[in-house]
């Protein structure tokens, strides 16, 4: 694969917590500009502690992070979405008690011209009209779809170059999964690069351009996604064999 | 050299709500000390002081004489402040045998249990201070003038019960065994004819609601107030809130106040208001030191050249206490305890031990006889004693009615 | 690309992978020792008749068995169950004043007295703890300080045990090398007991229930626990424990008043002692207690009493929680450096 | 064998549960399912006594039970998981699923708390999810999907006779969901009633036997599992474009 | 009829200045989940600074405010790097920093009572002994203007809070840490801040009851159960719910105090909190929790 096309590199991490034992032994993830990465993997297998790190959240014991051309290991998780890379964990991370707006407006707290972040704000309104419609609404009064729908939102106001979703169809229903997964499209025609973490897999998969497999906290296997979602051994290990019915 | 000194142990609340009394005591014990050593101690021995600071805190004071008594081994204590920290700590006493002069414990209650070895280094016990407040009254003010109506408030501590006890003529009582102490009725206010119109109590820690209280006071509209504060400080708080709402009585007596922290603190607001004393520059009695005479005079010149500044009665008491101790050790011929207190207890008129409080001897019990304390008022920015009027001279005249603020 | 691995391959390694990452099992404590110093602790009066002075000694460590007692009691309920009390005291003194009272009015020893004022203390337990215990956390935190000041002002306000002046009690008659001996004892027993009974509730079905109570109320009770019951069964028995010791030390001050019992501090160096030593830990108290206690009597004989006593506490548990954020116990435990003869849970 | 009788619950002005009544038959699987926010939770917390109704009744074998609290529903036979897993952090994961195991009596109270024998099933529990390794590992450090699969192993530690299951799907890996869904047929063939949430649409589908449909708190539809999916409403309000792909 | 006024006069001048020693608490513990039992030993320091300038310079307390609560607000920031950052990733930081924040107090009473003695002290600037009449009525000026600064003081917080975008900060960290922090809040950075700022009001109203309330380190355990119980009543971490709580709890407690005596006005606090914690554990203004 050649270099150039590598927005994020993440090479050889090894990481835990604490003064636990390494989670990460060697994990990899080579992300490439504009196009959607999907990560699955056994339960426990390491996925979420990936972004973590990547994200800044979690410090890595060896590895490198490279970022367009620069390391990011070692600096914090604000100093991160700042160079552009902007994570949503597996918890939905709205502020409950603020509005939808200001939910959306601290999406673009980093911004600090404030008529570029009217504008942005606006756009994404546009995006999304239920938001609008909702505007004034407390986000914990929302639905889970749009709760996922805002969170979605705020990460758009920011413009990121990169963003982490770890398990955005959770909990969601069909209909719903089916519109976040329309909302990724869009994040890609917006020029974005995502990657998702998904135990959905097959959906996630048929969704992204590029997939990876991770387990026991190394990467077993990295290519185009279609590739993965045919091969009969990963498919019995990781997908279940019910994916070979759908 | 010399033989072992004699180790003395004192703990005091140096810190915390009586901070400001506490820390005069140790003053007071520490000018005496350094006197005696300086005179060449007494047996030919020096005296060795071990001061350590309770924080007002009874369980510490329990802990400090056990420690004293058991770890340094002093020879002798020399008592604590306060009737709080006093009724605790003179049942280690008494349990060791150790004679325990109080400088300032005056509650009943603490003599009457069963205690051998106290000594009051004071005038009467708090319940009988009421008697003062009332000759004072009777006998300096015109009966035609006098208060009719009383607001009597009082701190709910040891010291301001017992006195409240003897003013209001209640029984003293032993709780749990209800035995009956002393029956103080009819009364100090009683026996002055006045009506008490507000009767109420603070807690003795964390009160900070002066100026509800004063508001209290003043919609009394009380000719007379007795304000039984525990310490220096909340006497300068209660005072400040009277002054603020300017209510204005005939008279306000005090229990505590005499201070020179007192009169910083409320400077001309001061002005009228009495309080007892166990002590006065004026007085002029005359005491012992290392077998030589040591009067109040003496002691204020001492006190002034070492410390550069007037004495006041927390730094008398203990000095007195300290003195009187000195006479018990020379006259026992030993620092056994024994011996001291049954030396202490033969005590008579004729044979008392002399202090710069005067002569002091004991009943039974450890209560003074025959003494009574002194009243004192702030005119002019100084204490001035006004009441008894016989006993020496100096005397000022009662300023009456209270000016106002 | 990574080289495309068989199937078996990657199932044995991730057998092997979770056998290196595998929890370890706790061990338990060694049985022979603490029974040697069980019996070092019964034999130590002996050492009056040596002729020394052995009082200071005798009294600190009476002071120190009162404290382990209260400490493992309040550790029934502050650490299993996770209710933080700032006002555990309240037993101490309804302990002290039970038994004082009775002694006080009818002559009866607070060693027979003691586990009557204890069952009151539980009484009472179980009454506030009916109320309080509705509310966890900070709020449950506030409350029990809150209770700590009622309690204050009642008692100042009760004249029939003497208000805030308190009242004195009648003295044991005992020569004074020998004064200490029967109250030493009555602390051991008592600091024995806690220490037994907080063992057999940590590892019985009850102990595991606090525990769970401890971490998710809702998911405890969906779990078949009998939340309520469990809380104020654990107020109950937490309060048992410190008011017998209350009762005792009642006695052995031979005087009792609102202020010698409830101040924030004797709370707090319940709190302080649980916490520093291994809060939910049955070894915790006791580390706690012998450590607090014995850094106060450093900075006593070093320094003197003084505020300096208190600066040093205060920093001592700041570096204590930094350092040990679990307690002395907790945090030698999962660091595996815990000594066997502290093990206990 | 179980039933809620015109169950209603409202936060402040939102009617999360709405006059729902449905019935669930002895030895049978049944899903209710519907959009985000139609109050399915709502209803499990209604009937497993988490949260009082503000009317309605709920019945368990012939028995009221909605005045109970939910430790005695649970000791009725009734245990339920958790769409938000609840684990006790600070305890092992043994030690988790041990907690759920019945205590009976005040003696039972003091009886030791992990038995041999109840130590010796639930590591066969452990074992089947794949997380034996984790037995002695305090619950805090697991994974979400870890989680949610001890959570599935503490539930049948207390061998209930009834399991309401919140979303069990999701976030666990599939291949091993399979395995899961697996056991609870032979559970159910042994005689466990199941009323599970899900929106994995098609593990819905193939196992229950009987499916009620929710929105907006009330029950819209209920019926077997083909009917259902065939029904309008039922497409409009939750399945969406994407399971008309399916 | 005048006494009822007189009584709700004096209690709501002294509401305002609960109503400022408790609005730095209900900060902290808004944004930080600290429960902070050191807030009145803090409080207690800007007395302190207040009093010695006062004392040696001849400083207004009031217009000494504004130094004692630079300078707590520069000390808040040196204990919460020092000691509260880096528990701030703890699983249980709520309930270690109660414990670390009642070490912290227990220091600085210590500290203080070494450096200062455990003396009581007042300033005395004139007003404090003067009042205002309003007719019939009078006003304890100390009091007067103490409340008045306070409200000043908490409406400049609110604005702040409501209106920047450090307030919006504050705000979002309060509610969501871990999103804040994901959305580029420095939230270490806002945590130091704000418990700066909630202690810089500590020590505003340290140089405000100065000449209100005499004071001493130990003074501060006093404190403890009473705040507490006007931040319960409010609903913890509920600004607003502070402020009404102090104001009613201190009208409600002269009128206690007036009537059934001294003894029982501090009982309001503590009756009002269990009250409180039996009806509605929320308190007034909060959410119910789940
Ligand atoms: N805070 C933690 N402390 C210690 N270990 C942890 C912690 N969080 C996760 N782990 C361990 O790290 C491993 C990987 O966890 P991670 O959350 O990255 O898994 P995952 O791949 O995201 O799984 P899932 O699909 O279940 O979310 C797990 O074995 C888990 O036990
Ligand atoms: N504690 C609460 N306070 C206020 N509103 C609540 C509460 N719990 C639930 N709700 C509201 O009740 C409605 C139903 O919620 P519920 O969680 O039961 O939905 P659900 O069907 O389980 O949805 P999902 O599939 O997203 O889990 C929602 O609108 C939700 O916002
Ligand atoms: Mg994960
Ligand atoms: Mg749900």
């Amino acid at each position: 694969m050649p270099e150039s096309t590598a927005l994020l590199e993440v090479r050889d991490v090894v990481a835990g917590y604490g003064r636990g034992p390494a989670i990460l032994n060697g994990a990899g993830i080579t992300v490439e500009e504009g196009r959607t990465h999907c990560i699955i993997g056994p339960n426990g297998a390491g996925k979420s502690t990936l972004l973590k790190v990547v994200s800044g959240l979690l410090p890595a014991r060896a590895g490198e992070v490279v970022f367009d051309g620069e390391s990011i290991a070692g600096l914090r998780p604000d100093e991160i979405l700042r160079r552009g890379i902007c994570f949503v964990p597996q918890e939905r991370a709205l502020f409950p008690d603020m509005s939808v707006r200001e939910n959306l407006r601290m999406g673009g707290y980093i911004i600090t011209d404030r008529a570029d972040l009217d504008r942005r704000l606006d756009e994404v309104l546009e995006a999304f009209p239920v938001l609008r419609e909702r505007g004034g609404q407390r986000a914990k009064s929302l639905s889970g779809g749009e709760q996922q729908m805002l969170t979605m939102g705020r990460t758009l106001v920011l413009r990121p170059r990169i963003v982490m979703l770890d398990e955005p169809s959770l909990g969601l229903a069909p209909r719903i999964v089916s519109q976040v997964f329309d909302i990724i499209r869009l994040l890609k025609d917006k020029g974005i690069t995502v990657i998702i973490v998904e135990q959905n897999a097959v959906v996630g998969l048929s969704n992204a351009d590029l997939g990876c497999v991770l387990d026991l906290g190394r990467t077993m296997f990295e290519g185009p996604a279609d590739g993965i979602l045919e091969d009969p051994r990963i498919r019995e290990l990781y997908l279940g064999k019910r994916a070979g019915a759908a | 050299f010399a033989a072992e000194p004699i180790k003395v142990g004192a703990s005091l609340p140096l810190t915390g709500g009586f901070s400001v009394t506490g820390d005069k005591h140790k003053v007071g014990y520490e000018l005496c000390v350094g006197m005696i050593n300086d005179n060449g101690g007494i047996l030919g021995r020096k005296i060795d002081l071990i001061v350590s600071d309770n924080r007002s805190d009874t369980e510490t004071a329990i802990s400090q004489y056990e420690r004293m008594i058991n770890v340094d081994k002093v020879d002798v204590i020399f008592g604590t402040f306060s009737s709080k920290l006093t009724f605790p700590v003179s049942a280690i006493t008494e349990r060791y045998g150790m004679v325990n002069p109080i400088p300032s414990g005056g509650a009943l209650r603490i003599y009457s249990i069963g205690h051998k070895n106290l000594f009051y280094f004071q005038q009467n016990a708090a319940e009988y201070i009421g008697k003062t407040v009332q000759r004072t009254l009777t006998d300096l003010v015109d009966t035609s003038k006098m208060p009719k109506t009383v607001a009597i408030v009082r701190a709910d501590d040891f010291f301001a019960n017992g006195i409240a006890a003897g003013l209001l003529g209640s029984e003293v009582k032993l709780p749990g065994s209800g035995k009956v102490v002393a029956n103080l009725a009819p009364g100090n206010l009683a026996n002055l004819g006045m009506k008490v119109v507000l009767n109420e109590k603070w807690p003795e820690e964390g009160f900070s609601d002066w100026v509800t209280l004063a508001n209290s006071i003043k919609r009394s509209n009380a000719e007379f107030l007795v304000a039984l504060t525990a310490s220096a400080e909340e006497a300068v708080q209660l005072t400040r809130a009277l002054q603020t709402l300017k209510y204005q009585p005939k008279a306000i007596y005090m229990s505590q106040g005499t201070q020179n922290e007192y009169l910083d603190s409320v400077g001309k607001a001061s002005e009228g208001i009495m309080v007892h004393s166990s002590w006065h520059p004026a007085a002029g009695w005359k005491g012992v030191l290392s077998g030589k005479p040591f009067g109040n005079k003496d002691f204020i010149a001492a006190f002034k050249a070492r410390y550069g500044a007037e004495p006041d009665e927390d730094g008398a008491i203990p000095f007195a206490l300290c003195q009187g101790m000195e006479q018990a050790i020379r006259g026992a011929g030993s620092t056994d305890n024994k011996k001291i207190a049954d030396w202490m207890h033969a005590r008579t008129a004729a044979d008392p031990v002399r202090t710069i409080l005067g002569p002091f001897h004991w009943d039974d019990v450890g209560l003074p006889v025959d003494k009574s304390h002194l009243m004192t008022q702030w005119q002019g920015g100084e204490l001035r004693f006004i009441y008894p009027t016989d006993e020496f001279e100096g005397t000022s005249p009662i300023l009456y009615p209270k000016p106002q603020w | 690309m990574t080289d495309r691995q068989n199937i078996d391959t990657v199932l044995a390694e991730r057998d092997a992978y979770n056998a290196a990452l595998a929890g370890t099992r706790r061990r338990g404590g060694s049985w022979p020792a603490l029974l040697v110093i069980l019996a070092a602790l019964a034999l130590f009066p002996l050492v009056q008749l040596t002729g020394g002075n052995w009082n200071y000694p005798l009294h600190l460590m009476l002071y120190a068995f009162m404290y382990v007692a209260m400490t493992s009691g309040w550790n029934i309920l502050g650490g299993f169950a996770g209710y933080i009390s700032i006002g555990h005291n309240v037993f101490f003194c309804i302990g002290g004043y039970v038994s004082g009272m009775l002694l006080a009015s009818y002559g009866i020893s607070s060693f027979l007295t003691a586990p009557l004022a204890g069952v009151v203390a539980m009484a009472v337990g179980f009454c506030v703890g009916f109320i309080t215990l509705r509310v966890r956390g900070p709020a449950f935190i506030i409350s029990s300080i809150a209770l700590l000041m009622v309690a204050r002002i009642l008692f100042d306000n009760w004249d029939f045990v003497g208000g805030s002046n308190g009242i004195s009690l009648p003295r044991m008659e005992l020569p004074v090398q020998y004064v200490k001996i029967p109250y030493y004892y009555a602390m051991l027993v008592i600091a024995v007991a806690s220490l037994v009974a907080s063992y057999a509730i940590r590892h019985s079905k009850f102990g595991l229930g606090l525990r769970a109570i401890s971490q998710d109320e809702i998911k405890a009770e969906s779990a078949g626990i009998d939340t309520r019951f469990y809380k104020i069964l654990a107020f109950a028995i937490s309060a048992f424990f410190v008011g017998t010791a209350g009762a005792i030390w009642g006695e052995y001050m031979t005087y009792i008043r609102p202020n010698i019992f409830l101040i924030i501090l004797v709370a707090a160096n319940m709190v302080l002692m649980c916490i520093l030593g291994g809060k939910g830990t049955v070894a915790g108290p006791v580390v706690g207690t012998v450590l607090l206690i014995a850094f106060n009597e450093f900075f006593v004989s070093q320094f003197g009493a003084s505020q300096i006593n208190i600066l040093g506490t205060g920093i001592i548990m700041i570096l204590a929680l930094m350092f040990f954020p679990n307690g002395i116990v907790g945090t030698l435990r999962r660091r595996g450096r815990l000594p066997r003869i502290l093990d206990w849970d | 064998m179980f039933e809620v009788r015109r169950l209603s619950k409202s936060f402040g002005g939102i009617h999360a549960v709405n006059d729902c009544s449905f019935a669930v038959d002895e030895g049978s699987i049944t899903a209710l399912i519907g959009p985000n926010g139609a109050g399915k939770t709502t209803v499990f917390n209604l009937i497993s006594g988490t949260l009082a109704s503000d009317s309605g009744e709920v019945w368990l074998e012939g028995k009221r039970i909605d005045s109970l609290r939910p430790h005695q529903i649970t000791r009725r036979g009734m245990s339920r998981t958790f769409q938000i897993t609840r684990t006790l952090e600070d305890l092992t994961v043994l030690e988790n699923l041990i907690v759920q195991s019945r205590v009976t009596g005040i003696g039972g109270l003091f009886r030791k708390a992990i038995g041999s024998a109840e130590e010796a099933r639930a590591m066969e529990l452990l074992d089947f999810v794949g997380i034996t390794r984790l037995a002695h590992e305090e619950a805090r450090n697991l994974s979400f999907g870890q989680k949610k699969l001890m959570d599935f192993a503490a539930l049948l530690m207390s061998e209930p006779k009834i399991i309401l299951l919140d979303e069990p799907a999701g976030g666990v890996n599939p291949t091993l969901l399979e395995a899961i869904v697996g056991h609870i047929q032979e559970l159910n063939r042994g005689g466990l009633t199941v009323l599970i949430v899900e929106h994995n649409i098609e593990l819905v589908m193939s196992i229950s036997h009987k499916v009620v449909v929710m929105a907006y708190g009330s029950v819209i539809a209920e019926g077997e599992p083909d009917a259902i999916q065939a029904d309008r409403r039922v497409l409009d309000a939750y399945l969406g474009a994407q399971s008309a792909d399916a | 009829m005048t006494d009822i006024l007189q009584i709700l006069l004096i209690g709501a001048v002294l509401g305002g200045v609960y109503a400022l020693m408790a609005s730095g608490l209900t900060l902290i513990f808004g944004v930080m989940k600290i429960i902070n039992l050191a807030h009145p030993v803090f409080i207690i320091i800007g007395a302190y600074i207040s009093y010695w300038l006062f004392t040696l310079v001849g400083l207004d307390p009031i217009l000494s405010m504004p130094i004692a609560m630079i300078a707590l607000f520069c000390l808040g920031i040196v204990v919460y790097k020092l000691i509260f950052e880096r528990e701030a990733s703890s699983a249980k930081y709520s309930e270690m920093t109660v414990l670390l924040t009642f070490a912290v107090a227990l220091s600085f009473d210590g500290l203080l009572g070494v450096l200062f003695g455990n003396i009581q002290r007042i300033t005395s600037p004139s007003y404090a002994v003067e009042a205002v009449m309003l007719g019939d009525l009078f006003l304890p000026k100390g009091q007067f203007y103490a409340g008045l600064i306070s409200i000043a003081l908490i409406g400049a917080l609110v604005a702040f809070l409501k209106f920047t975008r450090f307030g919006y900060a504050i705000r979002a960290t309060t509610q969501n840490r871990e999103a804040a922090q994901l959305l580029g809040v420095n939230v270490g950075l806002v945590s130091t801040i704000t418990f700066g700022i909630g202690i810089g009001l500590a020590g505003a109203s340290g140089a405000l009851i100065s000449f209100i309330f005499s004071f001493f380190p130990a003074r501060h355990w006093e404190w403890i159960a009473l705040l507490m119980s006007l931040i319960v009543l409010g609903g913890m971490g509920r600004l607003m719910g502070a402020v009404v709580g102090a104001f009613l709890l201190a009208i409600v407690s002269a009128f206690v105090g007036s009537y059934f005596g001294s003894t029982w006005s501090m009982m309001t606090f503590y009756l009002a909190l269990f009250l409180i914690l039996l009806v509605r554990p929320q308190g007034l203004f909060g959410e119910k929790m789940e």
